[in-house]
């Protein structure tokens, strides 16, 4: 694509050189607690600035410190920014794994390492630069308490030099992850970075092909976190009650929201926040609560991973029957039970979709990127006040808890929307009401608020047998009568929920479906195969559950669809097959990857090129 | 020559407004007798029930709120998460009473957690717990307040010891504690008084009172105490119960003698009644929270969502 | 079918006389709590007593005193014990719906009232008896306490007069219902019937053609509630630690737990317990016990319903993906939420065969007689350890709580079945073990229980990742390796549930699959389908889920398969959709009925002749 | 002429049989202090650990028994509910000593329901609680038993009374219940000793130590206080805990002087450690339960399913 401006000083084991300009992976490996984040952020952050699309992936383990980590940045000027398999650049910082990471680097790759690892004796057909940190550090940090923190900050400096990235975009990106109030810790890990650079200067004649140059692809982008992007998205629907119970990889989202809210939800005049935040002293009390204050007219809302749906469960068939709005963030992470916490997957699509016993079915909205996060968030919460009935926001860890470049979000255009709540007024001209009742049609009564005065505004809401006019009952019609009436209005949120992103190509006899973060690997397949086996694939990103007619048609279009899964069972798929008529679900093939990383391209195209025996 | 003027409260109400549907609980059980003390205090004080929300668990005791104040919103939620439920719906709008009634099983057995955490927070809440010892509505187990030795219809007898849910309340942050007997009248309707004035938790003894198939009709057990004695009063099912009522010196208003007096008549298998402690001090979780002072269920959009500047100043930040 | 020796002093608006000898249904309308019970029992026991098929349904309110109550008791001398819609014989007891009661009658149906209610002003087309209650009672039952009580024995006088139930097999039933103990209680009830007797025969010319005779139908049988049954099978198991919590409809299956433990599970010698029954605070606490005995080598079990279902959700995540055994009893009743407590449904099927967060799979089983209840729950405790995972038992509350004729159980064949446990001995011989491993092939691991005295005997359960030696990791291929074992070990399972029942019409073009309770309609509603439609229907009742050939082999050689459903999703068809290939979902359709009361054979008939066109 | 012993205890086991794998704790964190204790007691007192099964919640705490006690079983089970799962281990197998180790998260926010009803209970199990006022494993939010103006490291105070988990336990029925400081390696070993010795409830002050992304490494503090002395304590993070060691006149068999000993404490914001309460008498659950010796878990057929001519008996009576 480009030619290179350095030639390795020695050609390594006959591989072609590959085009490396900007569109190539680093991992960092290391360990956690030892402030290795700070690095990474500012050396994704000084890429970012420079205009080429980006994107950085955190494998951590699930304790505090002292375990081996993994980051991983991936440029990309064709933009894709889904994981890469494939490792070329490693900065080898654990002595605990440096072995095991050098020796699955395809020939090659290049390896920044801490000198006394001694690797390059691993492999010859690498591209080694050793980086004697301890030596380095001592001169720019005198406190020793602090070099472990300001150590990492080196191989940015070192990366920089190698790989071309500009230093002052270093500093920037320093700066902007320091703020103001730390002016002191930044100048400590500058001069950190600075030795790094200057190090590999005056040390290393660059032999490898992979460098940076600048773009002009990022900007106006912002860098935000996918839990970030959903606490701003539940500020911005007017969110009042939030109830959480910290579990990860839900824990920075409500975190994210406090800090914002803190900001920007306090009256101005009073001082007084116009909402509450409720640290829960469990998942059941934090749904119960969120339910309690959606049935009292608050927008309410909780965030957790799949440990807590689970508990939730009781209290979300409680919704469902009771019509009562909450919207629960579920920020899936690899189950079953504990299973590994910090590592994504998307596992709670069919067992959330019926939650709790009894026949349920439970609304889901599926974002798949930082704008999504917001812009879903918005309509969620409109939706669970419109169709009285709790509604899930299913994100992955992956989506969460990384980093994601991203166009800013726009600011909502529709006037927040309240359902059908009717005030004291309304009664006042109705004469009265019924609770239950499918008045226009779409399965959704009107209600009213606890609080609002007028002698006929009072109604009791119950789990057990209600009547249209929520009675208490156990008569046969009324309880088939209750239970249609919410079929039905499951129907009519086909019409309601936001639409799917289809990309037909006129040309395709395959299509692929998907959800959420795994559009980028979805994406990057489709040219994978168009590139690669000459195969055009349609795709379509679905937004939601339940479905609408657009998949169906999409199905009908195409003579075998791939819907593709980040679980073991085929969740997604199993959704569609519990609905759909037999002559479509021939059509549905399966495409599962459960490892708990986030989902590259490669896998899904082997196993479509798999199947379709390409 | 105006017809007779119906009798009316301070609001211009009948006690007829603060009545709910008929009682399905049998005849005879001490929750109705609660349930009506409740129309009562409700009415005499002249309270707005449009500004009462009644929360409820599962259980007999739990679905009493459908039986008194039926201009009252309600809401009968899952077994033993009562207070998840109150909590929320206080949260989301500060104005309301909320007045929650349970048993014993939804409060101390699969509630006790959140009962703690309840107090633990101060919600202000008016909290009745209508205990007679046993899971009534699933005829007749023990529940986590039954007597040491109190024994089933079957014969079976409870070995564990009870938990007094005054003394947790009282020593995890409640700010009004009070505990009466179904058939004192007017110790009852005194102490709901209190507590609608000012929010509380409260524990109400009762009689276990549940039979396997039939049913037996009882009469309401009726019994007035003077402060400071004790009366052993007899039970539908024969058991027998001393109540002790606090005398006029007592000082409600020190935690620590509080405990020690619930400690005391522990010891000699007495149950304590009366207003055991008051604090009127203690901010509440909503103050604590430092809450506007509007609804949140009904605030304008204007402040719910923050200004197209607020976002771009942090889309600005995140560049 | 036979000649009626009574004819009718009137002729009823047309009616046609319909063959009426131990072929028709009684309807008892009372208030709960009035002690109606007892008189209901003797009733239908006197029937079962004279060698006829009977059944009896109690439809109960969720409360304990003072509301509607139906029971119904159906003679059957072609066998049919499921509901019939259509009342034949009414007993108006309770003013308040007496008059609904009344009028739902079909033309020439009977009616025993209380005389005050004077029903027979509603209809010329009913038969009516009335009799005094309160005038009978006071002479046979002195003390007015007692009264309200002994009251409903008179009913059960005028029936036995009225359609010529024999008066002896009454004081039989009567004896057996109080026992030897209670010999005053039973002397005053007995009296009270032979009031209303005696008050019958002086008063009443029959008019109505029901009427039972003496049959052979019943020798040797038994009559039982599925709940005692489940727990004779829980004993005969060797269950040694139950855990609980009260729910309607399960709370009977442990109490006659408790009852049957008493009596045949303490040592004989020191009278000590070879067993624990423990009531939990609450059903988070009921299924972590049980899970916890099961690892540590007790067969455990608990019982519960939907509510508490939803509750053990997380824990049930945790048996399946730790490999620990428990046995769990859904008796299922109407949901969502609270629901109608009193009521029946199979509404847990899809939700439980799923439940948890991530990927799970869970086996069920489905007795449909108090015999099945019996010898199921002993190969469900055997599966449950030799699987190593939490199984279902599901039931519903029809079964359960109702009282059935069945068969005498037979004694188990086979002795216990403990599955894979290694003992010091072993572990000595191997050398050590790895308790995920799958040394057999078929997905299960050795393990070991606590307290074995081995060094090596010793491993770590979690429900984080976990490689086959049992030890924490986060690794990829560690977790995939083990979610691939479990679902091996699903699939393996199939070939050991029990096998379905079958019954093939080789001229049918249609067949029928239903679970549990739905087999006494789905059985009737074939007949129905033969002799008044001239169709002939195959048959296939399920006893486990997951599914076996035999499934896929019964829709295969059939044109259309109807998969009957007591809920409204269509949740059993919904679990052969998630597996099934196209073309046998092609073939499938969905009977469902979700009213709360006991399926009828003309309901599913209907549905079936409607979707057929005939 | 033989070569050096190594050393053994009486069971000829080295304390290396005690030790679990590698800790994947902080450097520093009071929960490594614990589990040495543990080694050392179990060895040092000849504890067979395989005789031994470990249990635990989710938490920092809750995965160190891992680290520990490498021949025992062990389960580290669900968020809050390792009561039920060490209940129903200890049901199937009475000979099992039961060791429980969690954090004041686990125990006291989403765990003080079944914490509550294990207490109740009286189940024969060493329940450790390493307390450190945080969640630490989720990143430092505060856990129920935070000090009242305890600040997190964003700022945030915490405003709500700290349940306290010794007074809890000793009011409803615990036999054993005692108090220390991670740090205080004399006073913990003594305390945990006892408890092997007898089956206890435990709950060890800690530190909290959490930090956000870079987890500094701290030393061991290390702390020895003599009986009847106040001393006051600095933590990682610079905040201070007054640690008052119960003298030698305490008399830890009466539970009401218990309970106001740590009501004086509390007051006086000070934290009380040493042995609270001791009860020799209270029959456990397992002897309530009529239990028979043998562990349930390895009954023979013959005992667990009874004779054909048990069922005739009971099939001749349904007919
Ligand atoms: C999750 C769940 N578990 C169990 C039940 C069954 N249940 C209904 S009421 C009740 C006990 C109620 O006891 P208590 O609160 O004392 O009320 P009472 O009937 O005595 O007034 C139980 C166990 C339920 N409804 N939900
Ligand atoms: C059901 C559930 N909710 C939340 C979590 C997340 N979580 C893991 S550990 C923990 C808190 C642990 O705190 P503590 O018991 O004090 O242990 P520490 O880490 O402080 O030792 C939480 C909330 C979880 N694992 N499961
Ligand atoms: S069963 Fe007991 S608690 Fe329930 S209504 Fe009857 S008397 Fe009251
Ligand atoms: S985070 Fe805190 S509790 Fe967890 S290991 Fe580190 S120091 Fe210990
Ligand atoms: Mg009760
Ligand atoms: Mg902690």
């Amino acid at each position: 694509m480009s030619t290179l401006e350095v030639s390795p000083a020695e050609r390594l084991s006959g591989q072609p050189e590959r085009p490396a300009i900007n569109e190539f992976s680093i991992q960092v490996a290391t360990v956690n607690g030892s402030g290795s984040q700070t690095a990474n952020s500012v050396l994704m952050r000084a890429i970012f600035q420079m205009g080429i699309p980006v994107s950085g992936k955190n494998m951590f383990p699930s304790n505090i410190a002292g375990l081996p980590t993994w980051f991983t940045i991936r440029t990309s000027a064709r933009g894709y920014i889904g994981r890469r398999k494939e490792v070329d650049f490693l900065v080898a910082m654990n002595p605990e794994t440096a072995r095991e990471d050098v020796m699955q680097l395809g020939a090659g790759a290049a390896v920044v390492y801490d000198e006394p690892l001694k690797l390059d004796a691993l492999r010859s057909d690498l591209h080694f630069y050793p980086v004697p940190f301890d030596k380095l550090v001592a001169p720019v940090c005198p406190e020793p308490r602090l070099r472990k923190l300001v150590r990492n900050m080196i191989y940015d400096g070192v990366l920089a030099r190698i790989l071309s990235i500009e230093m002052d975009e270093v500093h920037k990106a320093l700066e902007k992850q320091f703020g103001k109030k730390k002016a002191k810790a930044a100048e400590l890990n500058w001069n950190a970075a600075r030795a790094g650079y200057d190090f590999a200067a005056a040390t290393f004649t660059k032999t490898d092909p992979f460098r940076v140059e600048r773009m002009n692809a990022t900007a106006g982008k912002i860098i935000i976190d996918g839990n970030a992007a959903c606490a701003l998205g539940a500020m911005f629907a007017g969110v009042t009650v939030v109830t959480w119970y910290p579990i990860t990889p839900s824990t920075s989202l409500v975190e994210s929201l406090m800090g914002y809210m803190r900001r920007f939800r306090h009256d101005p005049e009073s001082g007084k926040a116009n909402y509450a935040i409720v640290q829960a002293e469990d998942e059941l009390a934090s749904i119960g609560m969120a339910i309690g204050a959606g049935w009292a007219g608050a927008r309410s809302m909780t965030a957790t991973a799949g440990p807590g749906v689970s508990l939730m469960s009781e209290f979300i068939g409680l919704g469902y029957y009771a019509d009562i709005p909450a919207v629960i963030y579920d920020v899936e992470r690899v189950g079953p039970s504990t299973g590994l916490p910090t590592r994504t997957q998307q596992g709670d699509i069919l067992s959330n979709a019926i939650l709790s016993h009894g026949d349920t079915r439970h609304p889901m909205f599926f974002p798949s990127s930082p704008e999504e996060c917001f812009s879903l968030s918005i309509e969620a919460f409109d939706f669970a006040e419109k169709f009285q009935t709790p509604v899930f926001v299913m994100t992955d860890l992956d989506l969460g808890m990384n980093n994601w470049m991203s166009d800013p979000f726009a600011y909502p255009e529709k006037p927040i929307a309240r359902g059908k709540v009717l005030t004291a007024e309304d009664i006042g001209k109705l004469g009265g009401f019924a609770r239950y009742r499918d008045v226009d049609g779409d399965g959704v009564g009107y209600r009213t608020l606890p609080g609002t005065r007028h002698p006929a505004a009072a109604y009791f809401t119950r789990g057990s047998g209600h009547n249209d006019k929520a009675q208490y009952t156990e008569r046969e019609d009324d309880y088939i009568n209750n239970m249609d009436r919410l079929a039905h209005k499951f129907e009519v949120m086909r019409q309601h929920v936001p639409e799917p992103v289809t990309a037909i190509r006129e040309d395709a006899r395959i299509g692929l479906v998907a959800v959420g973060t795994s559009d980028y690997a979805v994406r990057e397949c489709c040219d994978q195969l168009r590139d690669e086996y000459g195969v055009a694939a349609s795709y379509m990103r679905l937004k939601a559950y339940p479905f609408t007619e657009h998949l169906k048609d999409f199905i009908r279009r195409h003579e075998r669809v791939y819907v593709v899964d980040q679980n073991r069972d085929g969740q997604l798929l199993g959704l569609m097959r519990l609905e759909f008529d037999a002559e479509l679900i021939a059509k549905l093939r399966s495409v599962r990857y459960y490892g708990g990383l986030p989902l590259d391209a490669r896998t899904v195209t082997d196993e479509v090129v798999g199947q379709e025996g390409l | 020559m105006t017809p007779q003027a119906k009798k009316v409260n301070r609001l211009g109400l009948e006690v007829l407004n603060y009545r709910g549907s008929k009682t399905t609980l049998c005849a005879g059980c001490g929750h109705n007798a609660i349930s009506e003390r409740i129309v009562e205090c409700f009415y005499e004080l002249g309270v707005d029930p449009m500004g009462v929300a009644k929360f409820s668990g599962i259980g007999c005791s739990s679905k009493s709120p459908a039986y008194f104040l039926g201009l009252s919103h309600g809401f009968n939620g899952v077994h033993g998460r009562m207070p998840a439920i109150a909590t929320g719906a206080l949260l989301a709008n500060r104005t309301l009473m909320g007045l929650g009634v349970t048993g014993d099983g939804d409060t101390a057995s699969i509630g006790i957690g959140q009962f703690m955490h309840l107090v633990r927070r101060n919600m202000p809440l008016i909290y009745i717990i209508e205990d007679n010892g046993v899971y009534g509505l699933t005829k007749g187990q023990f529940s986590a307040t039954a007597d040491v030795g109190s024994k089933l219809k079957t014969g079976a007898p409870n070995d564990l010891p009870p938990f007094d849910c005054c003394a947790l309340a009282l020593k995890w942050g409640a700010t009004f504690v009070a505990r009466s007997f179904s058939g004192d009248k007017k110790q009852l309707q005194a102490i709901i008084k209190t507590a609608i004035a000012r929010g509380a938790y409260m524990k109400e003894h009762e009689e276990p009172l549940q039979e396997l198939d039939f049913v037996p009709f009882f009469e309401d057990i009726s019994v007035e105490i003077p402060e400071g004695e004790v009366r052993e009063i007899e039970m539908h099912d024969g058991s027998r119960l001393r109540l002790r009522k606090l005398d006029r010196y007592y000082d409600p208003t020190d935690r620590l003698s509080a405990l020690s007096a619930l400690e005391e008549a522990e010891k000699n298998h007495e149950v304590l009644t009366g207003v055991l402690y008051v604090n009127t001090a203690k901010p509440t979780f909503l103050e604590v929270l430092n809450m506007a002072e509007e609804p949140l269920a009904t605030l304008p959009e204007s402040k719910l969502r923050p200004s197209p500047a607020a976002l771009n100043e942090i889309m600005e930040e995140l560049r």
